[in-house]
């Protein structure tokens, strides 16, 4: 399941009803990674860009890919300006046993990181400014310039 | 007809022009002064679909996507 | 911070309240991992023994290995009956960057498994019987036995 | 005098006998025919600190603590 909110994201919300939503399915592990606005270099908080249909095949792949290990997941993801020390990002993995869990969670996060099509703004002054030097070009990036 | 449409911080308005491969959409943007910080940055996709060949057929009523680097979470 | 319960643990209270603890901490990663009692082979539920001085050293231990990285601990176990599809178990991180937090999860949950006091026992038909098959012997056990 | 307890599933009573080194406790536990199906698989512990050495000293007082194979989450 992935979902889109606009703003902060209510973590007690998330995480209670994910569980509550999987506590009959007979998982042993449940491993939510909450991702949190950091105050730095000044800035009042973040703000994001989400093309939602590209994000959506790149999560229905990733649950694909983990369904043979018996695996579940779950995002939640903001939309537009969220302040310092608000979250913006929860990404959840469910699953029998505990490697798999310890497994998934990690490559979810690492590939979302490279990947999924979700753009980054400093807030500053009122200001909205991408966060260039922090964004990873996707795999594949700079076709158009190719001399193929 | 084909669409472009740039996203993110692009923030260019979409465009449509003719095109029966992605190497004329290419073309084009290459003689876009705008468009030369990002042409060398930018993923692909055709109809939501993420593609890796200049030769990427083209129809009537295809959206192309340009997808600048990225940075969730 | 490490909190004992006796019998199943509340996750969505447990959660919750970490979170808002660390919630002007300044982390940007927060990775909660909560194991769940299985359905499986017939059990009612498991029970556990807890010896607390130990387990706190170990605790402690770790807390301290981490420190150095910017990063925050915290475990809940249950003492007694935990009943399938109740949870007895929750592990966190804390920690300003991801890729710490999703390093130190792993390897915190792993020596958990390995090493923490904690023995179960399944619970079937009113009987509480060791789970030994599944039980891992400490690192330097049988001193007692060696010809040392 | 020391204490020797048992954890977990060994499920005796604490013991109380004389040693001046682990070896001696050691010795004693050996010739117990109850504690044989445990004593390869426990680690010991003085004082709530698991110890590696036979030769441990112990003085009055201590407290030695047998754990057996562990499985907590």
């Amino acid at each position: 399941m992935l979902e889109l909110h606009d703003g902060a994201l209510n973590v007690p919300e998330i995480l209670t009803r994910w569980y509550a939503s999987e506590s009959a399915s007979n998982y042993g592990a449940y491993i939510p990674f909450v991702g949190t606005v950091r105050d730095e270099d000044g800035i009042e908080g973040l703000s994001f860009d989400v093309y939602e249909p590209i994000l959506t095949s790149w999560f229905d792949a990733w649950s694909a890919k983990v369904a043979p290990l018996g695996a579940t997941l779950k995002m939640a993801h903001s939309r537009g300006d969220v302040l310092v020390h608000e979250s913006s990002y929860i990404a959840a993995v469910f699953s029998p046993k505990r490697r798999v869990a310890l497994e998934t969670i990690e490559q979810f996060v690492e590939d979302f990181k490279a990947s999924a099509p979700i753009w980054k703004y400093d807030l500053r002054a009122g200001e909205r400014l991408y966060a260039r030097e922090r964004s990873t070009a996707i795999a594949g990036a700079g076709l158009l310039g190719s001399e193929q | 007809m084909v669409t472009i449409e740039f996203l993110g911080p692009i923030g260019r308005p979409i465009l449509t022009m003719e095109a029966s491969t992605l190497r004329d959409v290419a073309e084009a943007l290459k003689q876009d002064a705008e468009m030369a910080q990002w042409i060398d940055s930018c993923a692909v996709a055709v109809n939501d679909t993420l593609v890796a060949s200049l030769d990427t057929l083209l129809s009537d009523g295809d959206k192309i996507s340009l997808l600048p680097p990225v940075c969730g979470g």
